[in-house]
């Protein structure tokens, strides 16, 4: 565990004092494999003989969820970003100092996500997501372009104030805690907090979440305060955009879920609901139009970002076994989706010289392999069967039905139809169509690049047909878990 | 006790009217102080260690580092005033009272008998009125300021109501304090070299 | 047995359909104040055609060539269907049946007008349709009425209903209805009329305009059967009275003049509608249907 | 359990067929071959495991269990299985044609090609045959992707995209629809298993909502009005092969998932949804066959004429619940057994139809029909087997099309027993009269299409160098034109399979119709009450036919010689010929509501007067439910996605100010918790 949180620094900070490119790739490449494979070994042991902690970390099913979504994509992303900067040092937008920079950078984002992950601490969790924030800071102001540096302005504005709410909300309960038992070393350790969590103080207990809530749901990418996401995704460099929506946001959420478990014993559960799945709604519905309507393609992934969110924190709200299986599962494959689509959208962006979805025709002519996994991408990312979105979506509404909720449920399909549509018109778009006429032959995408893509679109399609069964007890048992048992 | 709450407010309140960035950052550095005098009172009444940790800290990153570096980079923007905040000052002045006022009656709505009901307002308030600066001042370092005010009000919260956290979170937070107000000084002058003005209204490029 | 009764049946409609026509020019004469041709005219015609050589376009398919024996081989096969002479309900009497045998010799040869490629054909053809189309739902109204009555389309046991049900203004109203369908159907005055040929207002004629010497023959005779087809329907389900027995064909055979009579007249105190205003004619008919539905 | 091997065999097969094309993709020709005899064959394995489940009745095979809803199978029982026999038939004749008309895409991502039509008979097994909620969405939505590629194949070609993107987003929003009925039910149930949902337990409203959802769910892909907009859009789009399967088998996907429901889940309700799809059945057969009339783009006549199809086949569906409704299962029998026996026929004919327009496709080059003529003579067989299509659509004796449409008439006829009262009687009567109006249209449609098409003079350069096609199409056809006739001379053994389809199901009983000879058809109860003998029909043609013969044997000699057509003298020249918009033009006058307010403007195209003046006519139709539904909802749409828009303006404060704003609100929200 420990190897686990000191690898990326170590792999910072060797890249740091590398001279050559190649070095730096080595030394990368060879860091993300060794900590994907601490953290797999990680995840392992606690499918194997479940929870276990450390002086101040903690980690058991729950975390052994996001932390394999982190494995993953460490390494994908890792492995994408070495072509991707290589071009990007090809065509002159960057220097070789800032290419070191990147790589530092990234590892200590890496870190960053790790020890949220890792510690036991609700206290040590709120510095450690606004640690990600502030890693990640520099990694979306990367290009130090007029709108770059807008974005990361409005993205460490935003965050941070969410964060500093939710700081306010860790305080109160605090508050709560110490006034049952008095400060101790065991402060805010949440399993502690778990233990008395019967005896708090409800109303304060109450008015904690709602900091939380807000704080973290900034983090997440809930509406109204998702503003910062679009901006930040679409401006930061393609593997940080896929990791920052791949599992940031799933970061921030897990850091909601554990204060959650500790809220739901005392406060009333209707309460809550009514809180996420309101959240979850409204992030829903206002993807659409910025969907339907959209003229940049990674903004128009952010926003899907934000649906998806929307849809995990309902399947949350809904607080059925089954609804937070679906959601945890939702997690991961959003993750894996949505990080290759970053992909595809930064090899994109590179070839066409643009963002703009209307510059952008023809990719099955010009790319073909890219092009037709981008197709299959979106169709996955639109829960279209057999991919492994559709089956966790399909739990979630179908808990949502289960629950009671009709409705809401039917709503739901409707509104997901509606992003389908949106997502669907602009894809087709830009597989199809004329080729544009600057862009004559047809170009070749680096080795490294395809390699991420192909690895992340073989999981999408493996996970649509087939849930194995460690994974299903790794997620029930993180369901168990976020149920409160 | 009273007396450091009763100035505490008084300061943010004056940071409320200042248009000229100086200023903003030296009434910030009192307003720091006067937190860290808090906590030593605090350290006084329980006598714990750790309390008085905090206080230094506070003294050293709140009232002396970050000052420095945002009057360096105050120093660097010339003529760059917050002439026309987006609420007008007065009136944001008169918005500050009232988030007072509400402060306080929050404070007895939610939870009664808390702590020091003073200190706890005060902190309350000045969270508020921090969000505020950040809503209405277009200048980039006023909008720091107005964050770190925030900070120090949650931080006025934790100290008054839990007698502050454990020392290693404590120490956490004020790291994550540190970062976060030199990633902002940095990006602030990044936006002057990129030849801007640190006016962040006119940010407005990426949209829809 | 009954394949024998049929074929009489058959052999009998088609051998005395020109009749029919014949009656119907002489009236028409007699109320203009001519002599007129005689009453066998039309067999006359008929066979001086059959013998007269046929010219053919170069341009048509074998469509042209078969599409008079499928014409005369559907109405030839409606004869059948009608319950004169079998008046037994095998299950083979059927309305619809009848309807769509009427339907295919008039596919085939609006097909065949437009094989020879001229523009007479064409228009022809298209008219054509257009009347059968607009015909189609007011037949299957107007018969209806006997239909709901009888429980079946069987024809046979419609026509037993009609004899057994008493006389009701249901009756009279669905019997104009089909008159005027029948009107339509036979391409008569005021919706065709059979005897010119001038482009603007020929329907009929126009379609089979290619056609000569035998295959003329046998559409204008094919014709004439389905225009005793459709009188022998009227007579049956909407004339009652028909005593069957010794005197049932005599009751026939004077209502069928009766029914030529006044077509006859029919023709010759109206004059043609436009195109356009046949919808209409045919809407009364389907109004007048409804209305007996209603009045039932 | 011969049944199940079958079956697995028939996956096996497919899914190779699949797979196969990465392999061969080097040579076209070799990919052409394997791909389609691989599904020929699973075709072929299709037809017998439809006869072995006839035969040992209903069988259960595990598909995939590794996934979190515990097992997922297939149970196959006779309804699947009769949609399976379908699917065979037509499957087997479409991957025959299939083998001439690929040459069209040798430089034309024919692999893809191939092995999406290898998925597409996949997928549309599975739909047909799975016995779980989800295993149906799966299948459902991959055949909905399939077909969408299938459709968008030619991407090149202008506005195939937009086809396929109407296509696509169409057939989603049905889904939705689909999806909530299915979970509504099985949250009744508490299971996913199609074996559970019989029993479901849901409140009388609960079951019309799912009612209504089916009806919309499934009507969407079965193109229904107004909900039929992707399909004359999307069917011509796609190679024809495809849109024979397209039009052929995977509309009825939607009939068997509507039989599925209203046969199985929901069973017998109350009186005014069978209407309910009775009205929307006779407006969707009136419009489809209006708008096919008027169309003269031939693959869009056959997509419209299939829209009109499928509103008989709703007709019958739609009076076989009124009859269970009323319990009367003897012609609840009747209606059910009409609406199946016209999916075949209209799977025969219609597949049929799509590949004589493939092949006139391949021969010219245009679908324009108002540009072909005279190709009766330049391919001959073709021309032949169109007419045996036409003639079945037009429902006309003794073809299977008249069989299935007359059996609608009896159903129609006796809908009274089941809606009693004047309303009743005038209700079933509109309905006869406009069913009667349709057979009459679809008969003119087809007089056109095949006469524009086929007699006459070429109107073009394309027209006149047209060959006959590839003998393996016209095998493909061939077969087809037989099994139309076939159908049509012996409804008794497709009365047969019709019996032990719906024998199973209460409130119906198909007994009635099958108690007479072999050789007659004939309405129940009882052999008096009106039938129709087909070998009585083709005995009298023959006879007429002899009749005629004879008349002319007796009389004249018989010389017959060539003359040119009379045009009042003038050459005949293909420019006189009548075209397919003049033969619609009355129509058009009379239905002018419907047919929504045409424009025909004549345009001058000479450049220089003095060289007097070349006119030409032209016609464009506005789509009534385009214009009036479909496109202000878009642009609602839109409008409202821009105004939402706004609320991103890029302000920072203002972005805080919502966090503010949001923490607040609910702050003071909670304190009412």
């Amino acid at each position: 565990m420990l190897f686990a949180l000191f690898m990326p620094i170590a792999t910072g900070l060797a890249s740091m004092f590398q001279t050559t490119t190649v070095a730096i790739k080595i030394v990368n490449i060879t860091g993300s494999m060794l900590i994907s494979s601490a953290l797999t070994t990680i995840v392992y042991k606690i499918t194997v003989d479940g929870a276990f902690s450390y002086q101040m970390l903690y980690v058991d099913g729950l975390s052994a969820v996001l932390l394999s979504i982190l494995a993953v994509l460490t390494f994908t992303s890792m492995l994408f970003s070495l072509s991707y900067m290589e071009k990007d040092l090809a065509h002159g937008h960057i220097t070789f100092t800032m290419l070191r920079r990147y790589y530092g950078l990234f590892n200590v984002l890496i870190f960053t996500m790790i020890s949220v992950l890792i510690v036991g601490n609700l206290g040590l969790m709120w510095v450690a997501v606004e640690a990600t924030t502030l890693a990640s800071a520099f990694l979306v102001a990367f290009y130090f372009n007029h709108s770059a540096l807008e974005a990361a302005w409005k993205y460490i504005m935003v965050c941070t104030v969410g964060i500093c709410l939710a700081l306010l909300g860790t305080t109160l309960l605090y508050y709560a805690q110490v006034s049952v038992i008095g400060s101790d070393f065991q402060a805010l350790n949440f399993l502690e907090l778990k233990k008395i969590s019967r005896s708090l103080d409800p109303t304060i207990v109450k008015l904690a979440f709602v900091f939380i809530l807000v704080g973290y749901g900034t983090k997440v990418g809930l509406a109204p305060m998702h503003t910062w996401l679009p901006d930040a995704h679409s401006q930061a460099p393609a593997p940080i955009s896929a990791l920052l929506s791949g599992v940031v946001l799933s970061c921030a959420a897990y850091a909601m879920l554990r204060n959650l478990i500790i809220v739901q014993a005392v406060v009333n559960p209707e309460f809550l609901q009514y809180l996420l799945i309101g959240f979850g709604v409204f992030s829903i519905a206002i993807a659409i139009p910025f969907i339907l309507v959209q003229h940049d393609l990674k903004r128009l992934l952010a926003y899907s970002s934000v649906e998806h969110m929307g849809i995990i924190i309902l399947g949350f709200g809904i607080g059925t076994p089954l609804s937070i299986y679906g959601a945890l599962l939702h997690m991961m494959n959003h993750a894996i989706v949505k990080s290759t689509l970053f992909y595809m959208a930064g090899v994109i962006t590179q070839e066409y010289q643009t963002k703009n979805i209307a510059r952008i025709r023809g990719l099955v002519s010009t790319m073909p392999l890219v092009g037709t996994m981008f197709i299959i991408a979106i169709l996955a990312i639109t829960g279209t069967p057999p991919f492994g979105i559709f089956i966790s979506k399909f739990i979630i509404i179908g808990a949502t039905f289960a629950s009671g909720r009709v409705l809401l449920g039917a709503g739901l399909l409707l509104l997901l139809g509606a992003i389908f549509a949106g997502m669907m018109y602009y894809c087709l778009a830009m597989a199809f169509g004329p080729k544009p006429k600057y862009r004559a032959s047809s170009v070749s995408v680096a080795k490294p690049a395809l390699m991420a893509m192909v690895i992340s679109v073989g999981l999408i399609i493996v996970t649509g047909l087939y849930v194995p069964t460690w994974l299903n007890n790794m997620l029930s048992m993180a369901a168990t878990i976020v149920m409160g048992g | 006790m009273n007396i450091l709450t009763i100035l505490l407010l008084f300061t943010t309140l004056l940071l409320t009217r200042a248009s000229e960035l100086k200023t903003a950052v030296r009434i910030i550095a009192i307003q720091s102080l006067m937190l860290a005098l808090a906590c030593t009172a605090v350290g006084m009444e329980t006598g714990e260690v750790q309390i008085y940790v905090a206080a230094i800290l506070t003294v050293i990153i709140k009232a002396g580092f970050l000052p420095y570096v945002l009057m360096n980079i105050v120093n660097t923007l010339q003529h760059e005033r917050e002439d026309h905040p987006i609420l007008d000052i007065s009136y944001s002045s008169l918005l500050a009272c009232i988030a007072i006022v509400l402060s306080y009656g929050l404070i007895d709505q939610a939870l009664p008998g808390a702590g020091s009901r003073d200190a706890l307002a005060t902190a309350v308030a000045m969270t508020l009125i921090g969000l505020l600066l950040i809503i209405t001042r277009r200048q980039a370092v006023m909008q720091i300021m107005g964050m770190i005010t925030m900070e120090n009000g949650i931080y006025l919260v934790g100290l008054s109501v839990t007698k502050g956290f454990p020392i290693i979170i404590e120490l956490g937070v004020f790291f994550d304090v540190l970062v976060a107000v030199m990633v902002l000084g940095i990006l602030t002058s990044r936006l002057k070299l990129a030849g801007l003005s640190t006016d962040t209204s006119i940010l407005k490029k990426l949209k829809g | 047995m009954n394949i024998v009764l049929i074929a009489i049946q058959v052999l009998g409609v088609i051998l005395l359909a020109p009749l029919v026509s014949g009656v119907i020019k002489t009236t028409k004469a007699r109320l203009q104040n001519r002599r007129g041709p005689s009453l066998f005219q039309v067999y006359f015609d008929l066979i001086k055609l059959l013998q007269k050589d046929s010219v053919v376009s170069p341009t048509v398919s074998w469509i042209f060539k078969i599409a008079p024996y499928i014409y005369f081989a559907g109405a030839a096969a409606a004869a059948a269907l009608v319950p004169v002479v079998a008046t037994n309900s095998s299950s083979v009497f059927d309305f619809f049946t009848l309807i769509y045998l009427l339907a295919l010799g008039r596919f085939f040869l609006v097909l065949a007008s437009l094989d020879a490629g001229s523009a007479f054909g064409g228009m022809g053809g298209a008219r054509e349709i257009f009347i059968a189309i607009l015909v189609e739902p007011a037949l299957l109204l107007s018969m209806l009425t006997v239909a709901f009555k009888a429980q079946t389309t069987n024809l046979g046991l419609m026509a037993s209903i009609v004899e057994s049900s008493p006389l009701s203004l249901a009756y009279v109203f669905a019997a104009i209805a089909f008159f005027i369908v029948l009107i339509a159907e036979t391409g008569r005055i005021p919706v065709d009329n059979p005897d010119t040929h001038l482009e603007l207002t020929m329907i009929h004629e126009g379609m089979v305009l290619e056609y000569s010497g035998r295959n003329l023959a046998l559409i204008f005779w094919a014709t004439a059967v389905k225009q005793l087809i459709m009188m022998l329907l009227f007579i049956l389900l909407f004339l009652p009275g028909n005593v069957f027995g010794s005197t049932f064909f005599v009751g026939i055979v004077l209502k069928v003049i009766l029914v030529a009579v006044v077509i006859g007249i029919a023709e010759t105190s109206t004059n043609k509608l436009r195109l356009f205003k046949v919808p209409s004619f045919l809407a009364v008919s389907c109004l007048l249907s409804l209305l007996a539905l209603v009045a039932q | 359990m011969i049944a199940g091997d079958l079956y697995y065999l028939m996956l096996f097969l497919f899914s190779t067929g699949m797979v196969s094309v990465f392999f061969t993709r080097s040579n076209a020709n070799l990919t052409n071959c394997i791909a389609h005899s691989i599904a020929l064959m699973g075709s072929i394995v299709a037809i017998l495991c439809a006869i072995a489940i006839f035969v040992q009745g209903k069988v259960d095979v595990v598909l995939l269990v590794m996934l979190p809803f515990g097992p997922i199978g297939s149970s196959i029982d006779n309804l699947s299985a009769y949609f399976l026999l379908i699917l065979g038939v037509v499957g087997v004749a479409t991957s025959i044609y299939a083998y001439g008309y690929s040459r069209e895409y040798y430089t034309c991502r024919l692999p893809l090609m191939a092995g999406l039509y290898n998925a597409f008979l996949l997928s549309m097994v599975l739909v047909f045959t799975v016995g779980h909620v989800v295993a149906f969405i799966i299948a459902w939505e991959v055949m909905s992707v399939v077909s969408f590629f299938l459709v968008n194949h030619e991407y090149e070609k202008k506005g195939n995209t937009r086809s396929a993107y109407i296509y696509i987003v169409m057939t989603h929003l049905g889904t939705v629809f689909i999806i909530t009925a299915f979970l509504l039910l099985a949250v009744g149930a508490g299971s996913m298993d199609f074996s559970q949902l019989k029993g479901s337990l849901v409140s009388e409203n609960l079951r019309n909502v799912i009612f209504v959802c089916v009806l919309i769910g499934f009507g969407t892909k079965a193109g229904m009005v107004p909900v039929h907009i992707w399909l004359p859009r999307a069917h011509p789009a796609a190679p024809s092969h495809v849109s024979a399967l397209m039009s052929g088998v995977m509309l009825k996907t939607a009939i068997y998932g509507m039989c599925r429901f209203f046969l199985e889940f929901l069973g017998a309700g109350p009186v005014w949804w069978g209407t309910l799809i009775l009205v929307i059945g006779i407006i969707t057969a009136v419009i489809g066959v209006l708008y096919a009339f008027i169309e003269h783009d031939i693959k869009r006549l056959l997509a419209y004429s299939s829209v009109e199809n499928i509103g008989i086949i709703l007709l019958g569906i739609g009076a076989g619940m009124v009859f269970m409704s009323k319990q009367q299962p003897i012609w609840a029998g009747v209606a059910f057994s009409a609406a199946l026996y016209h999916v075949f026929n209209h799977a025969l004919f219609k597949s049929l139809s799509f590949m004589g327009a493939g092949a006139v496709l391949q021969a010219t080059h245009t679908k324009d029909i108002e540009k072909l003529g005279g190709l009766i003579k330049k391919m001959p067989y073709t021309a032949v087997f169109c007419l045996v299509s036409s003639l079945a659509i037009a429902a006309l004796p003794p073809l299977n099309g008249f069989i299935s449409e007359w059996l609608t008439f009896q159903v129609l006829l006796f809908l009274p027993h089941a809606l009693a009262g004047i309303t009743g009687k005038v209700f079933s009567a509109v309905l006869i009269a406009l069913l009667g109006l349709v057979g009459a249209l679809a008969a003119a449609c087809f007089v056109t299409a095949f006469g524009i098409t086929f007699l006459a003079k070429p109107r073009s350069k394309h027209a006149k160098e047209a060959i006959e096609a590839a003998p393996t199409m016209l095998v493909a056809m061939g077969m087809l034109a037989v099994l139309c006739i076939v159908l049509g001379l012996w409804p008794r053994g497709m009365l047969a399979i019709l019996s032990q389809t719906l024998k199973s199901y209460p409130g119906i009983d198909i007994q009635g119709l099958v108690m007479h000879d072999w050789y007659v058809l004939s309405s129940p109860p009882g052999p008096s009450d009106g039938g129709i003998s087909t070998v009585a029909i083709i005995l009298l043609l023959l006879s007429g036919c002899a009749l005629a013969m004879l008349l002319h044997s007796i009389f004249g000699k018989g010389k017959v010689e060539a003359g040119e057509t009379w045009t009042c003298g003038i050459v005949p020249n293909y420019h006189m010929e009548y075209t397919a918009t003049g033969f619609s033009k009355s129509i058009r006058m009379v239905f002018k509501s419907i047919v929504h307010s045409h424009d025909e403007t004549l345009v001058n195209a000479s450049d220089n007067q003095y060289h007097g003046r070349k006119l030409f006519y032209q016609v464009r139709i506005r789509y009534l439910f385009d214009s009036t539904l479909y496109r202000p909802i878009n642009n609602a749409i839109i409008r409202t996605a821009h105004f939402m828009k706004s609320i991103q303006t890029g302000s920072v404060q203002l972005y805080v100010g919502y966090i503010m704003a949001v923490t607040v609100v609910i702050l003071i929200w909670s304190t009412g918790w």
